[in-house]
């Protein structure tokens, strides 16, 4: 269809940045709503512009065709005779998705005006050019945050805490084998018991003899058979000698140690 | 150093000697304050300049701040006749401008879908106008690049930061903005 | 063009926009006045700009005008181009730091203690660097020298004073600090 349109909007032809350009240039030329398009008309205008363009021999981009090819869809979907909608089935307006396109890019070409009228304003806004001011390095500052300096304290003490309970375990493990070895100290003294003889300690446990360990242990295992009643202990002068002297009826008992606990 | 005022005067020496932008932390560091109280000076300095018969104004961008003379006062400034004046932008530059403004950062994919039409070129411009940069890569397949505004563009539109572009109208039609993929 | 503030407001964002001087003729034709009354405004103008608390001052060189910055200013506008470098702290520095900083006055035993490694070294780099001193000396056997930390160590952390410390998460870790001997 040749029309007026052809040669009036020749020059406008390469303008157009797309399909959408283009049809809004139509929806606004004629006043339409763009909430409901009159598709057959305006397929026909976009068509026309094609075909102006085409004469012209300008180079039409894909995207023109591939939208005249989508509204001559909706345009044959429109004049489909309409049937009763099914159940369950919305009846979707063919337009509905260029629509929604056109919306959205209609959005964005108002916010161009906006965005122009704005360069046009500040564009009249003139800086001043930077005096020379030579560089200085200033001495270096401390990039810190009081955040790190607290998860520092925090691990910091997660750490000391850890080796603390390490500590505590070695000590456990120390107390551990001290509790057997004092088991066997009491077993020995009770040995040199039995026979009835009186004891004495130096002999036993002598420090220039034994470690220092050994002989606190055997102290305390004098002290053991002591409580038990299994023995009586004597010193006669401060820092002498000291004696342990069997209890008569106990001098025969089998299991003297039960009264340290079994691990 | 001890009123605002002599604050204020230290703060218009320091813009004006600098030309460019200062920034926030730097005005801060300079007269000795922490950069909330900073940040409230600039803006009572801003009102003053606003609100005084002053030939220039206070304009913030990006957190940093720059003298610059009132766009009104062009025709005057221009008559120095050694202003050079850019070029304009062409009308498809800021309708992608606008796409990449409100939705940043996004891919080419994304403003093509918007505007219909290949923006491969369009794109390159204004990337070489410095009005946007690329800023990455989209976590998708073919990990498309991602484009975002740069200052230049807060500056050349007088943005002081991308929360003073003018909301679109989106409560037209509120589903679409869902609809569309985001490349 | 009316009013002689009008006037003002033009000649401001003239020598604004241009920097350099700008000579009494160009300024004249500008603002559409004869020379004299041009330069009864300018020395009108360099009065107001002396005599209000600005940053900038008008300068006549050789029947031209341009603005720029008080000198007395200098001083700050200098620390434009200081150029800070910043620098963090080492792990050990900070673990060192964060003790002496939440049980102040400590003595070195007592850092060591807790941090379970010779600390002479580290806690020297904090004395050099002003962010921990010697404050006297602990009673105990061999009075060894307490530290805590300095007015420094508030400011480049932002403290106003040492109750701003975050504060430990105690229920997180509660009995190692009761276990930690004070000394």
């Amino acid at each position: 269809m040749k029309s007026a349109l052809t040669d009036a909007c020749t020059l406008k032809l390469e303008n157009f940045e797309g399909p959408f350009d283009l049809l809004f240039y139509l929806i606004e030329k004629n006043q339409i709503d763009i909430y409901d398009i009159p598709i057959l008309e305006i397929t026909e205008q976009y068509l026309d512009y094609l075909s102006a363009m085409q004469e012209l021999d300008l180079d039409i981009a894909s995207e023109f065709l591939v939208m005249a090819a989508t509204l001559l869809h909706i345009k044959s979907r429109m004049l489909l005779p309409k049937r009763e909608p099914l159940v369950e089935e919305e009846m979707v307006d063919p337009r509905e998705e260029l629509i929604i396109k056109l919306l959205e890019y209609k959005k964005y070409k108002e916010c161009s005006k906006m965005l122009a009228d704005r360069e046009k304003k500040w564009s009249g806004a003139h800086f001043k050019l930077p005096e020379v001011i030579p560089d200085i390095v200033a001495q270096e500052e401390l990039e810190v945050s009081p955040e790190t300096l607290r998860m520092c304290m925090m691990s910091a003490l997660r750490k000391y805490r850890d080796k603390m309970d390490d500590v505590s375990k070695k000590m456990k493990r120390i107390l551990n084998q001290e509790k057997v070895s004092l088991r066997s100290k009491v077993k020995e003294i009770l040995g040199f018991l039995k026979n009835g003889v009186r004891l004495c300690f130096s002999k036993l446990y002598n420090h220039k003899e034994k470690s220092r360990l050994e002989v606190a242990t055997g102290f305390l295992a004098a002290l053991e058979v002591v409580r038990t009643g299994q023995a009586s202990i004597h010193q006669h002068v401060d820092f002498g000698e000291i004696y342990l002297t069997p209890n008569e009826k106990n001098k025969n008992d089998k299991n003297p140690v039960s009264l340290i606990e079994d691990e | 150093m001890g009123s605002i005022k002599d604050t204020e005067i230290i703060i218009e020496a320091l813009l004006f000697a600098s030309g460019d932008p200062v920034p926030l932390e730097k005005i801060a560091e300079i007269i000795g304050h922490d950069k909330k109280t900073t940040k409230v000076i600039m803006a009572n300095l801003q009102y003053k300049y606003q609100n005084t018969p002053r030939g220039i104004l206070l304009r913030e961008i990006n957190n940093a701040y720059q003298l610059c003379t009132k766009p009104e006062l062009d025709e005057y400034v221009q008559q120095l006749g050694t202003i050079r004046r850019k070029q304009g932008l062409t009308p498809q530059a800021y309708e992608t401008l606008a796409i990449v403004a409100y939705n940043q950062p996004v891919t080419r994919a994304y403003i093509e879908q918007i505007r219909g039409v290949n923006s491969d070129g369009v794109l390159m411009k204004l990337v070489e106008r410095n009005l946007v940069e690329e800023v990455g890569r989209d976590d998708t397949p073919g990990k498309p690049k991602l484009y975002a505004t740069t200052e230049e563009f807060l500056r050349v539109f007088g943005f002081s930061s991308l929360k003073e572009l003018p909301p679109l109208a989106m409560n037209e039609i509120p589903e679409v903005y869902e609809n569309v993929p985001m490349d």
